[in-house]
């Protein structure tokens, strides 16, 4: 980390040249393990040796959103998108682009259907719909340069905040905004913000929750990953308003690239005297700590991360009273997501009224999603709250891949349940999502295609809720674990009538009496899912059938004779792979399958290139 | 003051007050598992969960820990709490299935056997934490708690190694509602309130019935606010705040006039006859216990038990225990073999079991002992004439097979015989106290070669002692049964009130005293008074003598060089006089 | 001496615990030698050494105290003073060559009615052996003008 | 490292600016060095490097400069097109380090097109 100067620099002789071209490079999670980092190295080798160092700066940014396209650059100013780069490509591109200034169309996005390359990072579709505010830097600063983010009206909101505007005014503003939780829950912040104002204790805490349990939700990551001086920023003018002295990021363990640039930023913003004693000159002082999950989901909900933070065993306990009221041993905490406290700074910058002209009547400004699953474009986007369901699929997402029909889109990560096709074009906001059984939780949403088992769906997630589970209240901890029992036993075949009617009392009584988040919203994948997909139960209960061929028990091999034989010319590979020795018949005629000794595992299926084989 | 209904029933409570006290309150029974009033709610079980309507809606709350608030309306039994209910108590009986409460409870809600599939039918654990909580909020200890998550979730200690922390006071086990903890001791150290131990069962008790004054103590030996400074739960739930405790044993002195030893006995330590297996071999106990035993008041309210519950069908009775045995007591503890008959009449009478005496001499010497035997050997009580050699549960044929084995030497019929029985008590002899010694010291009396208190005269005087005004009443002065000991310190008393009424003391008539014109005011005499009866009168520059303190040993008398210093009835010229005299004969 | 020498031995008991000895023994029927001549006194502590020159002087061929063990004395410590005395007397004696057994001091407590008897018996036996004690006649006290001529003798 | 006062944020914001302008494109004038392999020979990395010096002596940072290919004119390289937001590029021809100062000051910074270097007005015709 060179040494940082902050005197204003006249153009002396050491000083940083002007640089005619930023190579913005995606050093986000996703593209460093499609090994961006390599790309980088060869980057500067490749400049190096056109010694072009002086003019061209490489720059590693935080995620860039379009994950699904990685490794990926940006070249600025001319706004040139280069996706999939690999090493091999760079020296063609450098000397192309870089040196002779003539883009490389070949390296360029092309969308799944066009032909045609986008050069253009604004033209394509997978950024051009989305609005950014919670990720205002991504992409365009380096996360390890406090002076970037600076650059880019940094602590200006925290600089305005406390020279400008009263405690009071600043918990007004948020109020006025209509800024709603991003973790999930969607409690208007304000709301909270004053409660937690209104306490008189001398000590209170601010803890931003950054441990997003969700599996496939990448948004908190990618927040801290590509801007982690917003979140402090936020939670410094939170503080400020709420009159907090101490500040806690709980961070999961397992985003080692977010902590490490968490470290950095704090301690960068420590050197500048934005974080410490009298910040900015003023009497206001802040002191930040980085708590690390240890990998429990349960830790999310906020009493149990305040167990977790304050060394106790993580596990939540009843409300009231409630964290604003009694967190931190015992002292008022305000705990927000980190996408939540992102917004703090744009809001106090650009007033309230703005931030509520965005979003729809109750649900205000943008919401980041993490897209996964299968769907063309998977990445992080950040969408005005309102847009449909079907706009993200479909003109962010880029639609179903290899022609699949879409089957269904499950939000809010496992607590969260599926939507069908008929309800896509539901505005994307805390209500209606919540209406539709499922809810806006963190932000995950995962694809499902025609080739995704309802059933099976319910089932994983409620493996995850399971295993997740503190174990401290009994409707939780016993009553995922029978639920996982009983979606098992459908999925093998062996599901009842009367199991289907236990199940369904049993997620009711589990959603009603859990003691806390997790267990209340663990049954929703059950419960959209039977109200959606009740006829797949059926089908896996009464004629033992999967139409979507994942429940393996339930499915039945066929060798089609004519085609082995015509096609395949009875090659054997069938019979070789075919672990119970199922499989008979000789070189060159028609192969059959024994369905009493088939167990079913599909190797067959798998590795005949005739497609002579079909499920039944 | 809130103001709320349950069950459509109107009531004003204080505000903080939860949902369930409102409810018992009101006599709504709401049912629990994982509560207790002494510990904080944990609401872990959900069974108490009841709905509320507010503005906000109906919902379901769990009432041990909400707290009430204006304008709520709860229902304790609508048909989504019973739905509830019944579902999260199915749950409990899956997963405990060896839990009776679980079981009881759902059988008042209609439930027969849970509809869910259940891992392990001995699991009697529902994870209510309880036991946590009351180590941690009780014993302040915190030895015990929660780890790993979901269906692994487990009490435990750290790392499930023994925690040196744990003082074993029986909390957890205490407040366990399903029986899942118990009280045993893998490691040999004391457990205080072991139920089958004849110890105290409880650090606040009164010790016996008829014990005087009939008023609860604290053992601070066992009771936890000693040792941990947490719990307090009796001072808490004492209405009249009796408790305090900051109270010290106090020393008082008193001036007496008189004082009388009745220090008592203590009974042989049967454990010292290594090879009669008292303190290893279960069921072999002493007379004492076995009082304890058939004590109506006692650990078994009466009934005569063994370790394992069981009624004893045959029980042998050794007499002269540590008694009349060169190696322990020569004398005889003279009431053993009365009580052992009657515990004998006891026995048979309460568990009908055959019993057998082991006697050396039948000794009944007082009124109506001798009909009392006559009338034990008609209801055919086994006697065997000789000194038990051992007791040992080696047996030789199946019928000793799991009993103790009493071998002991029949003199009547001159053969050595094996007597299987279930259970065997020691009729152990009287032995001084032990503290004996220290206490003769302090009173300044003396004790015979036994240790048992030396009376003045055996005939003339055998109340009191060789110091005035000090007498012996009961078996401290030698081993005796109720009855002498009643009409020996009816004597004691009298001899006492006898002094005291008198209204003056007679001195010794042997006092000492000093010529005034002889003493040379040497001082020599002063320092030798232990009772500083010896005074130095300034002005006459003589020694001076206070008749009333001197006790009249005459040790002064002997040092004064100048003979200044005589003792009534033992001046020098009588002692001259009597030596020429003893020695005039031949 | 025609028949076998009887020793007379003097004996200077405490009341409470040896003279108590005695009888427990005469009580008890023990056997034991009747040369003793008991002088009862209230306690150990009141034994003058000059009654034991005085019980030689006028005859008597040993002399035996008899006193409660340490600690017990019921005057708490008239023994401890009657011990001092006994070691500061013994050297005296040996001046005068009266031999060791005949002056002996014995803790005896009121149970030890046997220890009565040993001793007695014991010390009768060692000064039957030891034979009649023979001081050699004193002169008669010297007035104190012999004295004192004497003196002068010896002065010129 | 002295604390920071609400001033000094603007002053490394200044410091930055011109990063920041370049990556989100905002600029007063663009030049575009053409840069093929014809133009490299007839000496544009001189010109690209002249520019820059200019601009960093002149502590101008809204100034873009990119590089492009071969413009087509071999005969007249090197060759820079300047371009101000709203009006249409010029090109200009037969660059030397002493012109491109001149057409820099005139017309980046005054906006006057130095028409005596100029070979036309306008860009060429894409598909």
């Amino acid at each position: 980390m060179e040494q940082l100067n902050t005197e204003p620099t006249k153009t002396t002789a050491n000083a940083q040249k002007p640089f005619r071209m930023s190579v913005l490079v995606c050093a986000g999670t996703g593209c460093v393990s499609n090994n961006s980092f390599k790309v980088m190295e060869a980057l500067q080798d490749e400049i190096k040796k056109h010694n072009l160092e002086k003019e061209i700066q490489i720059v590693g940014t935080g995620c860039n959103g379009f994950c699904a396209e990685g490794p990926l650059l940006v070249v600025q100013p001319d706004e040139i998108f280069y996706a999939q780069l690999k090493v091999k490509d760079i020296p063609l591109l450098v000397e192309e682009h870089f040196l002779k200034g003539r883009p490389v169309e070949k390296f360029m996005y092309t969308p799944p259907e066009g032909e045609v390359a986008i050069p253009k990072m604004s033209d394509i579709d997978f950024f051009a719909h989305q609005r950014l505010i919670a990720l205002r830097n991504r992409g365009l600063i380096d996360p390890e340069k406090i002076d970037e983010y600076i650059g880019r009206d940094g602590y200006t909101a925290i600089a305005k905040a406390l020279t400008e505007m009263s405690p009071a005014e600043i918990v007004q503003e948020i109020v006025d905004s209509g800024l709603r939780g991003r973790g999930g829950a969607g409690f208007p912040s304000g709301v909270k913000w004053q409660l937690c104002a209104k306490q008189d204790s001398d000590t209170k805490y601010i803890v931003c929750n950054a441990d997003e349990g969700d599996p496939g939700a990448f948004m908190d990551r990618s927040i801290i990953e590509s801007d982690p001086h917003s979140v402090i920023e936020g939670m410094l003018i939170g503080a400020f308003g709420m009159g907090a002295s101490e500040g806690f990021i709980y961070i999961r363990n397992e985003y080692p690239l977010a902590l490490e640039r968490l470290h950095v930023a704090i301690e960068q913003a420590e050197k500048y005297g934005l974080l410490g004693e009298n910040i900015l000159g003023t009497n206001f002082s802040f002191k930040m700590n980085v708590v690390r999950g240890a990998g429990a989901f349960v830790c999310g909900e906020e009493t149990a991360l305040i167990a977790s933070i304050e060394g106790k065993l993580g596990e939540p306990r009843p409300r009231p009273p409630y964290p604003v009221e009694s967190g931190l041993w015992g002292k008022p905490t305000n705990i927000n997501n980190v996408e939540t406290w992102a917004n703090v700074p744009i809001i106090i910058d650009r007033g309230a009224k703005w931030f509520a002209s965005i979003g729809t009547e109750t649900s205000k400004g943008t919401k980041v999603f993490s897209l996964v699953g299968k769907i063309n474009n998977t990445g992080l986007l950040e969408v005005p709250m309102g847009i449909t369901l079907r706009d993200i699929i479909y003109k962010i997402g880029g639609g179903i891949p290899n022609g699949k029909k879409f089957k269904a889109i499950q939000s809010g990560g496992p607590s969260g349940g599926c939507i069908p096709e008929d309800q896509l074009d539901l505005p994307v906001d805390y209500e209606s999502l919540s209406e539709a059984g499922s809810m806006m939780g963190s932000g995950g949403m995962v694809v499902m295609d025609e080739d995704t088992c309802m059933v099976d769906v319910a089932r994983y997630f409620l493996t995850f809720t399971r295993d997740e589970s503190c174990g401290k209240c009994a409707p939780c901890r016993e009553g995922t674990w029978q639920m996982h029992e009983i979606l098992t036993k459908i999925t093998e075949g062996n599901g009842t009538l009367n199991d289907l009617a236990v199940l369904e009392a049993l997620a009711e009584v589990v959603k009603d009496t859990s003691l806390c988040g997790l267990g209340q919203t663990a049954p929703n994948p059950v419960i959209t899912t039977l109200r959606y997909f009740r006829d797949e139960y059926l089908a896996h209960i009464e004629k033992k059938e999967c139409q979507a061929h994942v429940c393996r028990e339930l499915n039945t091999y066929i060798i089609h004779g004519d085609v082995c034989k015509t096609d395949g010319k009875g090659c054997g590979v069938c019979r070789r792979e075919c672990p119970d020795k199922a499989i008979t018949g000789e070189k060159g005629k028609a192969h059959v399958i024994d369905q009493q000794l088939c167990g079913k595992c599909g190797v067959c299926y798998d590795v005949c290139n005739f497609n002579a084989i079909t499920i039944e | 003051m809130i103001s709320l209904k349950i069950n459509g029933k109107p009531i004003q409570v204080e505000s903080g007050t939860t949902i369930l006290q409102a409810a018992k309150q009101l006599g709504f029974e709401i049912p629990t598992l994982c509560y207790h009033p002494q510990l904080e709610p944990y609401a872990a079980c959900r069974v108490c969960t009841v709905e509320v309507k507010n503005e906000k809606g109906n919902k379901l709350m769990t009432s041990c820990n909400s707290i009430v608030e204006d304008g709520m309306e709860v229902q304790t039994d609508s048909d989504a709490v019973a739905q509830a209910r019944k579902i999260n108590l199915q749950l409990l009986m899956a997963q405990a299935p060896a839990a009776e409460i679980v079981s009881e409870m759902a059988a008042n809600y209609g439930v027969g056997d849970t509809a869910f599939l259940s891992e392990n039918a001995e699991e009697k654990c529902i994870l209510c934490g309880l036991c946590v909580r009351a180590c941690e909020q009780v014993a302040g200890t915190s030895a015990i708690g929660f780890a790993n998550r979901g269906k692994d979730r487990v009490v435990t200690t750290p790392f499930d190694v023994q925690n040196e922390a744990c003082i074993t006071c029986g909390s957890c086990a205490f407040v366990c509602p399903t029986g899942a903890i118990t009280m045993d001791d893998p490691f040999g150290r004391e457990v205080i309130h072991d139920e089958m131990t004849l110890g105290p069962d409880k650090a606040i008790t009164v010790p016996f019935m008829q014990a005087v004054p009939n008023a609860p103590a604290i053992d601070t030996e066992a009771c936890i606010h000693f040792k941990t400074d947490a719990c307090g739960l009796c001072a808490e739930v004492c209405e009249p705040e009796a408790i305090d405790y900051s109270q010290k044993d106090e020393i008082e002195e008193v001036e007496v006039g008189t004082i009388l030893l009745a220090t008592g006995f203590k009974t042989f330590d049967a454990s010292r006859i290594a090879k009669y297996g008292y303190g290893k071999l279960p069921n072999v106990i002493t007379s004492l216990e076995f009082e304890k035993l058939s004590n109506a008041s006692g650990p078994t309210g009466g009934d005569i038990l063994m370790q394992d519950g069981s009624v004893p069908k045959s029980v042998g009775i050794i007499h002269c225990v540590g008694s009349r045995d060169d190696n322990y007591n020569k004398y005889c503890s003279k009431v053993c073999c009365m009580y052992s008959l009657k515990i004998a009449h006891l026995m048979a009478e309460k568990t009908g079991a055959e019993v057998y005496n082991f006697y050396i001499d039948m000794r009944t010497p007082g009124k109506g002992y001798e009909e009392f035997y006559e009338r034990l050997l008609e209801e055919g009580m086994h006697l065997i004439r000789g000194r038990a050699a051992d007791v040992s549960d080696w047996a030789m044929n199946e019928d000793e097979e799991g009993k103790l084995v009493i071998r002991a030497e029949d003199t009547l019929v001159g053969a050595v015989r094996r007597i299987p029985v279930d259970m065997v008590v020691l009729a152990v002899g009287l032995e001084p106290q032990p503290d004996a010694e220290e206490i003769r010291r302090k009173f300044n009396i003396s004790c015979s070669s036994d240790g048992w208190f030396l009376e003045r005269h055996p005939k003339l005087a055998p109340v009191s002692t060789f110091t005035d005004g000090v007498f012996l009443a009961g078996s401290c002065q030698g081993p005796k049964d109720i009855p002498e000991t009643v009409a020996q310190s009816g004597a004691a008393v009298a001899e006492a009130l006898a002094l005291i009424d008198r209204g003056y003391v007679e001195l010794e008539p042997n006092t000492a005293f000093i010529y005034e014109e002889e003493c040379s005011g040497c001082k020599t005499c002063i320092p030798l008074c232990p009772f500083s009866a010896i005074s130095f009168v300034e002005d006459k520059n003589v020694s001076e003598i206070n008749e009333a303190l001197c006790k009249g040993c005459g040790t002064c008398v002997a040092a004064c060089p100048s003979g200044a210093a005589q003792q009534h009835l033992f001046t020098d010229e009588q002692i001259f006089e009597e030596i020429k005299g003893v020695l005039s004969y031949v | 001496m025609s028949e076998q020498f009887e020793p007379k031995i003097v004996a200077f008991f405490c009341n409470w615990c040896t003279y108590t000895a005695a009888d427990l023994a005469g009580i008890s029927r023990m056997k034991y030698a009747p040369n003793v001549r008991v002088v009862r006194l209230m306690c150990s502590g009141r034994v003058d050494p000059q009654f034991i020159l005085a019980a030689f002087r006028d005859g008597a061929d040993g002399v035996l105290i008899g006193g409660c063990h340490p600690g017990d004395c019921h005057y708490q410590e008239g023994n401890y003073k009657a011990l001092r005395r006994f070691h500061l007397l013994k050297p005296v004696l040996e001046e005068m060559n009266i031999e060791d057994e005949r002056f002996r001091l014995e803790w005896i407590s009121a149970s030890e009615g046997d220890k009565v008897q040993k001793v007695i018996n014991e010390m009768v036996e060692q000064i039957t052996k030891l034979g009649p004690l023979d001081l050699e006649p004193i002169s008669t006290p010297e007035t104190l003008d012999e004295m004192l001529e004497k003196e002068q003798e010896i002065a010129v | 490292m002295p604390k920071l006062k609400i001033e000094d944020l603007q002053k490394i914001k200044q410091r930055v600016q011109q990063t920041t302008n370049l990556r989100e494109g905002k600029s007063r004038a663009k030049i575009t060095v053409h840069m093929g392999t014809c133009g490299i020979a007839a000496g544009a990395r001189d010109i690209m490097d002249a520019v820059m010096e200019i601009i960093e002596n002149n502590n101008v940072d809204d100034v873009i400069i990119t590089t492009s290919g071969c413009a087509g004119l071999c005969s007249q390289e090197p060759m820079a097109t300047v371009e101000l937001p709203g009006q249409t590029p010029v090109k200009y021809i037969d660059l030397t380090k002493a012109k491109i100062a001149k057409i820099f000051d005139g017309h980046v910074m005054n906006g006057k097109i130095v028409a005596d270097f100029v070979l036309g007005v306008g860009s060429e015709q894409t598909h």
